[in-house]
């Protein structure tokens, strides 16, 4: 068996340049290319980078339904998520000093939170149901009158699984609560409207989406201004919201990503769909599998299936034909099962034994077809090996 | 995961574990672990004259112990019942190169070999 | 007159990336490249994707004679100055609270020491002589018994003079502060070396040494942990520093321009000097020129002038065939005179009337030429529309 | 620096500026402005008839004050000394398309010409 060239269905963890994203990023990297610093006034070649930093600026957002002024680049949806929240907690913690999200977030989000509580904020944990959906009625629970921020993902990047954006947003607007999405998962994938969904701050970041790693952009809205305090001080770039030499190749990758993306959302979305359905119709037919997240309410690509009587790391070995995540962190010495499945309710056992396929602009049928052939062979090879399920054993599969 | 890379041995008895399945008729088991836990063994031996005549394994857990329990069945056949302690879980560890943190399943390995041995014995 | 491709003068504002980085920051972009996640250790595109960042991270290890679990990614060295520091006073607050730097520091530098003011920090400035040069001396007699910490850049943005790094490492090794260089202008330039310079904290950038804007690195002395408290929170890559997807074709371009840096620093470092030289040769014949900082300890290939008897905005528009930096930030309403020149003791009015040129590994003795042409012909056009010098103008000149 | 953006006519004024220079015996000179606070302006007239028969400028300043004093030096010849006023700052910043912000340097452009002017008027 080659593992050369798995089959690559880890779109959720990031995806390849697309070429002509790559294109036009070419074009601003070396002699002959627009390779001055944006900032530099003074020139020509200065300007010209500058020009094309605002016309990715424009790009991004009009996918957001946004106003170029409110977009602050950052180097990804992690400096994002760190910048709104602090950015956010630290310029009006006079409006309160209480946070609510969720347990299932990035950790971007959770660890910020974190570290916001070390500083004295206090933060709310919501819990969704089995589905995975954090709807408005949680956050409605939650929000008290010192509530500053709420803080949801739009698309969970383990599960798939949406949240009620517009609803939250709208509560978070009667209530007065500063509203930040974590849109990594979604930007590019499905509509995104950011006065629709009353959203204040919006992360994004371009290599979910056919850009490239290292560059992403926060929504804030409203006019140019210090909104947020910024992480990073220097010289007050972006209206002073986020320091340092904007990166054009890098911008200007995103804006053509973000362009690409939402001209080809449509027919892109339904083909994934499709692919989708063609998957778990295939994985389903081994039995004693189980569909992480509401069956409906999800991204195109993005599939998150427990296999019951296969153990997770003899699992991932099996599958190395395809490239995918699995549900638990391999670090050496302990495998963490994924706190996104746990808050589930799915047991450590099962939480580990599952694999995340995410499927993107590159899968095709084939790609499917092969994946159900390995998947099928592989997982009933390792249940062959294993005992019988014992009362033991079906006690854990009883979740 | 660079602690995912598996000696060729692993890989070769996860790819083809000899001695896997099930044994008929008048057989002893032996078993340890739970799979709750990640980790579950189980031997099956066949005696003859006092000997393992054919020993086979089930296991539930990582490449790890699939391997470990595969090696231990092939080896376990044709040997006295009275031959103890011939498994040395740290000599297997350096056969199969095993990362030290996962000795742990490399005992539940040995007690299911304890578990059918002992069995055997009371016979 | 042509202004479509003016002579890029302005390596110290940014540079090109070299053909040769660009090549392999292309190989980990698209499909057919190393794309992958390095975070995802569950399949092998992911591994070798973390292989080819590991790799970088020697690469830029070996420039600073550091060990490659010394390096810190950074989104570029505005993040690695504000990581320093912020994170080095958040985590070591209670070794003191006093920090020492000077006014000739980068906004990165001087806009973090204004936020940890504001968070009760008390910093001391320098003001160095007008040569520009930071000493041990002004440092030793700044030292106090709370200081924390010391930040000094190595080779000045605006006038390209060295500060007295081995000295003044020297000096917090036996004071016991710890020690900060931004060295964002002389990485790749000049040889570093964190232990013979007694460094404990490095910034450096890609995009100053023919590497890509965006991505930078944050030296920090000592053993894996916790050292710093991180700015941008969010899974813990990094050794907790520094959370976020990497971006590989970032960090790999980063890698390979240090590299390259490497190789060439000493050849590249006379012809600089030597074209530095004519340069200055050609300008200093006009008279009424004065150049900024000392004329011996300064890096190769930045020369900082001020034209008397010229204003400083119709001196950069009549210079547009070059690409150059002025001595005066252009914004719109204000033109403030660069606050380097100001520290160093010139008027304002000289200030602004001053020219960074800064050459580099594509520059030629033909440049040069055309440039000293162009200098010579707009500077005595301009001098002579302007009135005669008067009482007033001259007492101007005299400083 | 979009702001650097200057018009045709500035640019043009700026690489060749009509009227520049200094005009020799018998004229009135009218200034305004200092170089430390980066604009200075002056204005040669040499008189005749009651009239600016010649008219020069030197400026130090930015290119739009370059432009104005050369345009302002240009439409000064010929005109009666009696002709008061015939310079509107907002009509010039509009002909050169000024930025609102530069507006200041066409003062002392006006205030040099004024100086010019009651100095030509006292002889
Ligand atoms: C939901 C979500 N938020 C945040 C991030 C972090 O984004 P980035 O990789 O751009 O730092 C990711 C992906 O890594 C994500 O899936
Ligand atoms: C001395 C110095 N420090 C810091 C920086 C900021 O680096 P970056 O552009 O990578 O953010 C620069 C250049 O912009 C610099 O010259």
């Amino acid at each position: 068996m080659s593992t050369k060239n798995p089959i690559y269905m880890d779109y959720a963890a990031t995806t390849p340049v697309d070429d002509r994203v790559a294109r036009v990023m070419c074009e601003c990297m070396t002699r002959e290319g627009v390779f001055a610093n944006p900032a530099s006034s003074s020139h020509q070649p200065g300007r010209d980078a500058r020009g094309r930093v605002e016309t990715a600026r424009r790009q991004v957002a009009e996918l957001l339904n946004a106003s170029p002024t409110e977009i602050v680049w950052t180097s990804g949806a992690t400096e994002s998520d760190n910048l709104a929240l602090k950015g956010a907690a630290h310029r009006h913690s006079a409006r309160g000093r209480h946070i609510v999200t969720s347990r299932t977030e990035h950790k971007a989000v959770l660890d910020t939170c974190k570290q916001l509580e070390q500083e004295g904020f206090e933060v709310t944990y919501l819990v969704p149901g089995s589905d995975g959906v954090i709807t408005a009625e949680l956050v409605a629970e939650a929000i008290r009158d010192d509530t500053l921020l709420v803080s949801i993902m739009h698309v969970n990047n383990e599960i798939g699984v949406t949240a009620d954006i517009e609803d939250i947003g709208r509560l978070c607007r009667e209530r007065h609560v500063l509203f930040h999405v974590d849109a990594a998962q979604s930007a590019g994938k499905l509509p995104l409207d950011v006065d629709a969904m009353c959203v204040d701050l919006m992360s994004v970041s371009a290599h979910k989406i056919y850009g490239p790693k290292g560059v992403g952009a926060l929504y804030v809205r409203g006019q140019v201004g210090n909104r947020l305090e910024p992480l990073i001080h220097g010289g007050g770039h972006e209206w002073g919201m986020r320091s340092g030499t904007l990166a054009t190749h890098q911008v200007v990758g995103m804006g053509e990503a973000f362009a690409i993306a939402q001209q080809e959302m449509d027919t892109e979305s339904r083909r994934l769909t499709g692919l989708r359905h063609r998957l778990w119709d295939g994985i389903r037919g081994l039995g004693g599998v189980w569909l992480n997240g509401c069956p409906e309410r999800r991204a195109a690509g993005l599939l998150n299936v427990s296999f019951e009587g296969v153990e997770g790391e003899s699992l991932l070995f099996a599958l190395r034909e395809l490239a995918v995540s699995s549900g638990s962190a391999c670090t050496s010495a302990s495998r963490e099962a994924s706190y996104v499945l746990r808050a589930l309710g799915r047991d450590d056992q099962l939480a580990q034994s599952s694999i995340r396929f995410s499927l993107g602009r590159y899968s095709t049928e084939a790609d499917v077809d092969q994946c159900v052939e390995i998947v099928t062979r592989e997982v009933n090879r390792l249940r062959g090996l294993a005992p019988e399920a014992t009362a033991d054993a079906a006690r854990d599969w009883a979740v | 995961m660079e602690d995912l890379s598996y000696s060729a041995l692993v890989r070769e008895r996860f790819e083809k574990p000899g001695n896997a399945g099930r044994l008929l008729g008048d057989v002893v088991t032996g078993m340890a672990g739970e799979k709750a836990h990640g980790t579950r063994v189980e031997f099956d031996f066949r005696l003859r004259d006092g000997r393992v005549e054919r020993a086979r394994f089930r296991a539930y857990g990582c490449p790890h112990t699939i391997a470990a329990a595969s090696w231990v069945a092939e080896q376990a056949e044709g040997r006295d019942l009275e031959e103890q302690g011939w498994l040395d879980p740290h000599a297997l560890a350096d056969v199969l190169e095993l990362p030290e943190y996962k000795l742990g399943v490399l005992l539940v390995v040995e007690d299911a070999l304890r578990d059918a041995t002992s069995k055997a014995l009371r016979i």
